[in-house]
């Protein structure tokens, strides 16, 4: 019998982070309480290194490897990056946070790191069983994360209505599964396409795992109906951890759905179709509306993300390739914006003070006219006004919805848009319009500072030239 | 002619960077006013060369810049101007140097974050008028309100909050419309091009439903009854400088938008749908010229002194099909057309004068509560003989450039149907009631109060503000040609696109 | 000779069952866990089915990884659950109302 | 006569205005006024060069100065048409005016707003030479307007007068109701000539009273009569005719001067001035002449009656202005333009005597107007006694005087045409010959003979006013006498050319110039005619009751107190304008305020919106009840719906 030597070259950053993990598992477990520091460090330098490995790799031989299960391709390369630069810009977010409250340990390190892979082993995936697996690593370490602040009762209860939410939605996706598994005859995503592609696969038997399929994406996307989880995860969770969860996740998400919607069941595009179009338009109904009463800023954000699912289902739902790199484009930008919303109540925050009502931020411009200038530039981009990047993520999906003649889906679109328009002006309006009612001056590292700064003003320099990430992503599909 | 120098771009920029540069500056910096006041003046010299330079031969667009920006989508850096959009890049370019002015010692709070706003908007908006590419006109259509949002919100009146938040909400509600009305035509002419959205073929079905998109973006703009409530309140919560921007400019793209998209790329449904925009015309100059009459604050009766006279641009604009059918010479079509761009030009100059006359007894008294007045006359003589003529402009006044659009488009609308020109007269009765009524309360009259009394009149900033528009007003209502021949070119040929059918 | 089907309806009952369970049950957060359990279990039978009778090999070793990760996820369920109570002194799934809005 | 001519006649007394104006605090109180009237002045004797070359040399004069405008093929342009017509009202305006220039000197002397007075009337002379000077309609339409604006600023030259600046709102206002007429006319006559240049327009007449509009679908309409009709709105706001007339009484608040030269001599007369120049159209509407000759001769008469009951002397001589302007209207009705102008260059002569003269007794009472509260002027003030009675001779139509001529020729005109009403008119004009003679020499009277009714004391008692006032008063006294003779050449010559087209269907001057030999018949005959033995009871009337018999009046007053009401309230027209035009007006815009604005679009659409957004957001978010079995109930609904809608 003769033997194929995988090709480990492709899921080489994947290994590498897996040791560091290992790594700093063992740090941790040695030096104990004083290991945060070390962790801290270490992760971060595993996260930059993996960067740069896949950056290298990047463009060279895409392909199959691990006997199909596992893909290198343009895609999966952007992706991780995005993601590993993310998390890296999260950790720096938290740290001081952590450091006020006292989670600053090394297991946080860990958990994220892991979690970490876990994602890139979702973008990677291209086999039910890594799909799943790289699924669950990446959820259980939030799970733990969310839980991380032992004392915090609202902490607790987010983390027990994330995990058992989360496993029902990941029980469903195995159920869809194996449904389709049974349809098909098999778990990896190449000889599914083929086999529906080559016909006499059960339509009605399909459809009905696909179903289950989509509750599990929508789940992890936090899609009207199944995003009950999402604003009191939010909410609940150590703002820290909501930045985590809110950022790079959403991404690995999104890859999940393209992995199993387009490279696995692309051919029946149709079936699906209607699906996505019910959760889009619900997710933006929803989530635009309720965001409205909302004097939380965290759960605001929470409501605004579920909208912006909405519009990232857009793209997926219009098929065509223009419109998968436009959802793309869009994750990526909508990462980089709520990574600078949450990482400004972060900023916000002090020792034993959470800045995450509405009214913390009341006459900011006066306080501080700079990071208020930012956090005008963050939200008048969620709110989509153009020359900010939020704007043409709008454009693109709504223009690829109507390339295929959904007019009606994207009318709701507009007009959703327009509503959600106003909380984001609400924010803008107690920043620059109202009376400041605290004057602390806002301490923050300046790492921290910077990186705030510079995460903003990408998001303005993005709108004045989004040429080239545009181009990035529509290559991915062509 | 300097077709290969970038001059709109250098109009574009140049305040906008000027801005940047006077907003980094600080407040506590002395050089914030003279800085904003010496770009505004530089933009103004630079856009006369646009006129200079302007070829009145031709309807093609001139100056054209041409250059890639979102190459994915081939979406570019597309700009040019012809006959319609040269004018109103002037009267931008001076409405900013007029605001400048007129902020000079007004605007004590961050006063350099007022001028920056304000440049930076001049530069959007003349951007706005010279985009040839739809969505880079649709970015600078709507980055437009940032400023003018934190203009109203930041330095406006008690209720400044609700006003802004409503004008934001109206003007965008109205635009996201366009958005799709834009997407849609990319779609089925291929480019971004506005230029070749003119020509693209479209089924009534198409045109009808673009038409309605176009007409709800650019009617909130204009504004036409009845999607009009935001104006009063913006107006008045505005500060002056703000009031004259939304008067003079942003009004105007409302118009500027009807003939650029909806009349050429849908003559079809404009055709079918002319009553509707007639209708909506006529309602505006008559219902809301007796709403003006019973205002009690000035700047709302200016504020809907302007839906009135708007109403005169949209019923210009919209008769030109009824008078093809009636008359045999197309000149009363011409005459409409011109008679609109007339009136929004003239209008920019002559609300600009009233909002600043009510800004200088603004300034001085800090109310704009008619009965709070009376008798100003006694103590401000040289204010009240400008007062008084801009109210008399107001009311189109021949020999002001108030009367020349009017007197147009009413000389148009009867060629198109007796009852238009019938409405549309009403209003030299009640544009006269109520800017004279108004004169009559605040100027006229034994001085009513001591704060009246202790008035003191303009200072010589304020004179040649207010001298260089009235010369201007003056000038144009005594001699419009150089103003009108501009246009000839491109109103023909706006006719000859709207009187072609693209089914 | 028990076909496909009939596998495929217990499967579905029990995974019923378990949905059920998840959303009648008010008391407590155990039997939550609980019939997460099911369900994965309802979703083993389902993978085993399907493998024997299709003669694949690769569902039946799906399920061993499910299995695994069912563990871990206990395990983490589990650990939450007692930080939940120390916190809460209760674990009524009713009590768990904070959130909300 | 070249362009440089007619520009600096115009452009003279705007120079003149501007410097006044602009500068008058610069140059000065003697310098302002120098800078008027010499602008005048130099309009006046040009003004009388021009005449001379239209009349002796035969000239005319019809060239654009510069394009205003253009528009495809129409071309809108400023220029000037002069012939016979316009020459007489250039003279006539710019003496007048010049009159009145030197007589403000001295009325006007001790008033602080003196240089901006000045300024204000040469600006007037300005407009008002553009207007009669225009050779289009647009021209004609801004000089209309122009006029109208001054006379805005100088009725409510006293701007701190309530009274003032209510009138001079007034005055506006019911001008550019007749302006809203006078637009729609021209735009009529655009869109059916094709053009605006008056005479591509008059070529085009005959082809327009083809055509007919239908304005009710259904019912058609002569063009012609509605283009005239909408036109003759336009003068009955400017000439004052029923029931536009209302603001000319109260215009009386401003300074007396500009009663003169405005609201007497010159500017209402516009209106009778633009029927002429329109006659090429209105002959060919029978309707439209018939509705002039029935509008002024309800003006001339009823304004009569109000005359007699004033008491203000500036008010009743206003209302003889009405009742004169009423006359005009009526001429040309009966498309007698020429008699209606020849009055009204008559009437501009002495009604501006009157005016004066009534200003000059105004002062020497020190601004007391009431007549009861005068007499016995005349051993005070000979002069103004002397030319006050030329004026009213003149005003009664006394043989001799300029009135009698001009009046006589309409009446005969009258009384010859035979088109829709004339009859009427013909009563009208008969009976308002006596009641302009009785409330004439009432006023005279009352102001100068009797005993006198108010205190003497020795430091001020009356006296005759200075010489800027008495030389205008003679140098007009003048041409109220002779102008008269000009009958033979301007009523039943050709004096006007072709300035004036009638159709000799209904030419009826014709049929009188035929029967007209000479001015000395002419009075011979006039003094055998109804008409003079009307003015002469008139005069006895007077005589008898006010100065015989000054008990009688009162009883009348009370005998006949409901007729008295009516005159007093001036049959209800101010106060029917004022509650149903001026109250419905502001009653109507509060409720579309109020209702419509606020309360429908912005209560109900807008506001509603967004409160319903926000309700609902209120009550969806209670679907987060916090509770985990209704979130995983969440998710079975979906995956319900999910496989209701898109497996089974």
């Amino acid at each position: 019998m003769m033997f194929e030597v995988t090709n480990m070259a492709f899921a080489l950053p994947e290994m590498f982070m897996l040791a560091m993990a290992c790594v700093i598992l063992l740090v941790v477990a040695f030096l104990g309480k004083s290991s945060a520091g070390p962790a801290y460090v270490l992760s971060q330098l595993t996260l930059a290194i993996t960067m740069v490995l896949i950056y290298y790799a990047m463009g060279k031989t895409a392909g199959l490897t691990f006997d199909g299960t596992y893909i290198k391709d343009a895609f999966s390369d952007i992706l991780k990056l995005a993601i590993c630069a993310l998390n890296i810009l999260v950790l720096i977010y938290s740290s001081s946070y952590l450091k006020d409250r006292g989670l600053f340990k090394g297991e946080y390190y860990v958990l994220a790191i892991f979690s970490t892979l876990g994602m890139m082993i979702m973008v990677s995936a291209y086999h039910f069983i890594t799909l799943y697996l790289g699924l669950e690593l990446m959820s259980l370490c939030l799970y733990a994360m969310v839980a991380m602040h032992r004392d915090s009762v609202t902490a607790t209860e987010a983390a027990m209505k994330y995990f058992i939410l989360g496993a029902i939605a990941s029980g469903m996706l195995l159920y869809g599964m194996s449904i389709i598994y049974g349809a098909t005859g098999s778990l990896a995503l190449a000889t599914i396409a083929e086999t529906i592609q080559a016909g006499g696969v059960d339509n009605t038997v399909l459809s009905f795992g696909l179903v289950f399929l989509i509750i599990g994406i929508g789940f992890k996307l936090g899609a009207v109906p199944f995003h009950m989880w999402l604003p009191d995860v939010y909410h609940g969770a150590p703002t820290a951890v909501t930045l985590f969860i809110a950022t790079a996740p959403k991404i690995a998400a999104f890859a999940m759905a393209i992995r199993l919607l387009v490279d696995g069941l692309g051919s029946v595009h149709q079936d699906w179709q209607g699906m996505i179009i019910m959760l889009s338009i619900l997710s933006m109904i929803i989530g635009n509306i309720v965001a409205i009463a909302q004097t939380n800023l965290k759960r605001m954000l929470a409501y605004s993300t579920i909208s912006h699912i909405g519009f990232i289902l857009l793209g997926i739902l219009s098929g065509s390739a223009e419109g998968y790199a436009a959802s793309m484009f869009y994750a990526l930008v909508y990462s980089l914006m709520s990574l600078g919303g949450f990482g400004m109540i972060i900023l916000m925050s002090r020792q034993g003070f959470e800045a995450d009502t509405i009214d913390d931020f009341k006459g900011l411009s006066s306080r501080n006219p700079w990071y208020a200038l930012m956090m005008l530039i963050l939200m008048f981009s969620m709110a989509g006004i153009p020359p900010l990047v939020g704007f043409y993520a709008k454009l693109t999906v709504i223009k690829s919805v109507i390339d295929v003649n959904l007019i009606s889906v994207s009318l709701v679109a507009v007009v959703m848009s327009v509503i959600g328009a106003y909380y984001y002006l609400r924010i803008i309006k107690v920043m620059y319009f109202d009376k400041a009612i605290q004057h602390e001056k806002l301490q923050a590292p300046v790492d921290m500072r910077v990186i705030f700064s510079v995460n903003a003003l990408t998001v303005f320099a993005l709108g004045i030239f989004p040429g080239s990430l545009l181009a990035l992503c529509t290559s991915v599909f062509s | 002619m300097i077709i290969d120098f970038p001059l709109l771009s250098l109009l574009i920029w140049l305040p906008i960077i000027g801005g940047v540069a006077v907003l980094v500056n600080g407040d506590n910096n002395p050089w914030a006013r003279p800085l904003s006041l010496l770009v505004s003046l530089l933009t103004l010299v630079l856009s006369l060369g646009l006129y200079i330079g302007f070829d009145n031969t031709t309807y093609e667009m001139q100056f054209v810049e041409q250059a890639p920006w979102i190459a994915t989508f081939d979406i570019n850096y597309f700009l040019g101007i012809d006959g319609f959009s040269m004018p109103l890049i002037i009267l931008t370019a001076f409405a900013t140097v007029i605001v400048v002015v007129a902020g000079w010692q007004v605007i004590q709070m961050r006063p350099s974050q007022y001028m920056a706003a304000f440049l930076i908007m001049e530069g959007l908006m003349i951007a706005v008028f010279s985009s040839l590419d739809a969505i880079l006109f649709y970015v600078f259509f709507e980055a437009m309100l940032i400023p003018l949002f934190l203009v109203i919100g930041i330095w406006g009146g008690p209720n400044r909050v609700y006003a802004t938040i409503k004008f934001f909400l109206y003007t965008l509600f109205g635009s996201v419309f366009l958005l799709l009305a834009l997407l849609y035509l990319h779609h089925v002419a291929g480019s971004f091009s506005i230029l070749d959205y003119h020509d693209v073929a479209l089924s009534m079905e198409e045109q009808f439903w673009l038409f309605l998109a176009f007409l709800i973006a650019f009617a909130v703009k204009v504004p036409m009854w009845p999607v009009h409530t935001w104006l009063p309140d913006a107006h008045v919560e505005a500060p002056t400088g703000g009031s004259v921007i939304l008067a003079a400019i942003t009004l105007k793209i409302g118009g500027y938008g009807l003939i650029r998209f909806a009349l050429p790329i849908t003559p079809d449904a404009s055709l079918a749908l002319d009553w509707l925009v007639i209708g909506l015309s006529l309602t505006a100059v008559v219902y809301i010229g007796f709403v003006a009459l019973v205002q009690k604050d000035m700047k709302k009766l200016i504020a809907y002194s302007s839906i009135a006279h708007m109403g005169f641009v949209t019923l210009g604009l919209f008769i030109v099909f009824r008078i093809f059918a009636n008359s045999s010479t197309g000149s009363g079509a011409v005459l409409a057309v011109e008679g609109a761009m007339v009136q929004m030009i003239s209008h920019g100059f002559i609300a600009t004068a009233m909002f600043l006359c009510v800004g200088v007894l603004y300034d001085r008294m800090h109310t704009r509560e008619i009965s709070a007045y009376g008798g100003v006359a006694n103590t401000m003589p040289i204010f009240a003989g400008f007062a008084v003529f801009f109210a008399m402009a107001n009311a189109g006044l021949p020999g002001t450039s108030g009367f020349v659009g009017e007197f147009m488009v009413i000389l148009a609308a009867f060629q198109a149907n007796f009852w238009f020109a019938f409405f549309a007269a009403i209003t030299l009765i009640l544009g006269a009631a109520y800017s004279l009524w108004m004169v009559k309360r605040v100027i006229f009259g034994e001085v009513s109060n001591d704060n009246v009394a202790q008035l003191e009149d303009i200072n010589r900033r304020e004179f040649w503000m207010l001298a260089s528009l009235a010369i201007i007003i003056l000038a144009i209502g005594l001699w419009p040609a150089p103003l009108t021949e501009v246009m000839h070119a491109s109103v023909e040929h706006l006719l000859t696109q709207v009187s072609q059918s693209k089914i | 000779m028990i076909a496909l089907s009939d596998f495929l309806i217990v499967g579905a009952l029990l995974f019923s069952l378990s949905v059920a369970g998840i959303f009648i049950n008010r008391k407590n957060i155990i039997i939550l866990l609980m019939c997460i359990e099911l369900m994965l279990l309802a979703v083993n039978l389902n993978f085993i089915a399907f493998a024997h009778f299709s003669g694949d090999i690769a569902g039946q070793i799906f399920v061993f990884f499910i299995l695994t990760v069912a563990a871990a996820e206990a395990a983490i369920g589990l650990a939450i659950l007692v930080v939940l109570f120390r916190n809460l002194h209760t674990i009524n799934v009713a009590d768990l109302s904070k959130l909300k809005g | 006569m070249n362009q440089t001519l007619l520009l600096s006649i115009v452009l003279a007394p705007l120079l003149g205005s501007i410097i006044a104006g602009l500068f008058g605090k610069k140059v000065g109180r003697v310098w302002s006024h120098r800078a008027a009237v010499y602008g005048v002045a130099i309009a006046f004797a040009l003004s009388l060069w021009v005449l001379k070359l239209v009349v002796i040399d035969g000239e005319t004069y019809n060239q654009q100065v510069y394009q205003w405008l253009q528009a495809g093929s129409l071309s809108l342009e400023v220029g000037f048409m002069v012939d016979a017509l316009t020459a007489m009202m250039m003279v006539v305006v710019t003496f007048v005016s010049l009159m009145v220039h030197i007589y403000t000197i001295g009325y006007m002397h001790d008033d602080d707003g003196y240089s901006r007075f000045f300024s204000y009337i040469s600006l007037f002379t300005f407009s008002m030479l553009m207007l009669v000077m225009a050779n289009n309609f647009m021209q004609l339409f801004f000089g209309w307007e122009a006029v109208g604006l001054v006379s805005y600023l100088l009725i409510g030259f006293w701007y701190k007068k309530p009274t003032a600046i209510f009138a001079n709102l007034k005055a506006f206002l019911v001008n550019r109701v007749g302006d809203f007429g006078f637009l729609l006319g021209i735009a009529g006559v655009l869109m059916y000539a094709g053009s605006l240049d008056y005479v591509e327009v008059f070529a085009q007449a005959p082809a327009i009273s083809e055509q007919n509009i239908a304005i009710f679908s259904g019912y058609d309409w002569s063009v012609m009569s509605l283009i005239c009709i909408l036109l003759f709105i336009g003068a009955m706001g400017k000439s004052a005719q029923v029931p536009l007339h209302v603001w000319l009484p109260d215009s009386m608040e401003g300074p007396t001067p500009i009663s003169a030269l405005i609201h007497a001599a010159t500017m209402v007369t516009a209106g009778i001035f633009m029927v002429t120049r329109m006659s090429p159209l209105f002959e060919f509407s029978e309707t439209a002449l018939s509705v002039v000759l029935v509008i002024g001769a309800i003006t001339a008469l009823f304004m009569g009656f109000l005359g007699l009951i004033q008491n203000d002397i500036k008010r009743v001589i206003a209302y003889s202005t009405l009742s004169q302007l009423g006359y005009m209207t009526v001429a040309l009705g009966a498309s007698a333009y020429a008699a209606g102008v020849f009055h009204l260059m008559t009437h501009a002569f002495f009604k501006a005597l009157l005016f004066l003269g009534a200003g000059s007794v105004i002062m020497a009472m020190h601004h007391e107007q009431d007549i009861r509260k005068m007499g016995g002027l005349k051993k005070y003030m000979p002069i103004t006694y002397w030319t006050g009675l030329i004026g009213s001779l003149a005003l009664i139509g006394f043989p001799g005087f300029s009135g009698f001529f001009s009046k006589d020729s309409i009446i005969e005109a009258v009384h010859a045409s035979d088109i829709a009403g004339s009859s009427f008119a013909y009563f009208a004009v008969v009976v308002g010959v006596f009641v302009t003679a009785l409330y004439s020499f009432r006023l005279f009277f009352l102001v100068f003979h009797g005993k006198e009714r108010f205190e003497v004391d020795e430091h001020h008692r009356p006296h005759e006013s200075p010489a800027v006032v008495t030389v205008p008063l003679i140098l007009l006294a003048i041409p109220s006498v002779i102008s008269g003779y000009l009958i033979g050449s301007m009523a039943f010559g050709d004096f006007f050319g072709n300035a004036i087209v009638v159709h000799t269907n209904h030419d009826v001057l014709a049929e009188h110039a035929e029967n007209f030999h000479g001015v000395v018949n002419f009075m011979v005959h006039g003094m055998t005619a109804l008409p003079f033995w009307l003015a002469m009871t008139g005069v006895a009337t007077a005589y008898y009751l006010y100065i015989m018999r000054p008990d009688i009046p009162a009883k009348l007053q009370q005998r006949f107190n409901w007729l008295y009401r009516i005159l007093d309230n001036k049959y209800g027209f101010d106060s029917f304008n004022q509650t149903v035009f001026s109250g419905g007006a502001r009653a109507l815009g509060n409720l579309l305020s109020q209702v419509g604005d606020r309360f429908l679009i912005d209560g109900l659409i807008v506001n509603g919106a967004a409160k319903t957004v926000g309700f609902t957001s209120k009550v969806v978010r209670h679907v987060q009840s916090g509770y985990l079995y209704h979130y995983a109930f969440a998710m079975i609904v979906g995956l319900y719906l999910l496989l209701v809608f898109f497996v089974a």
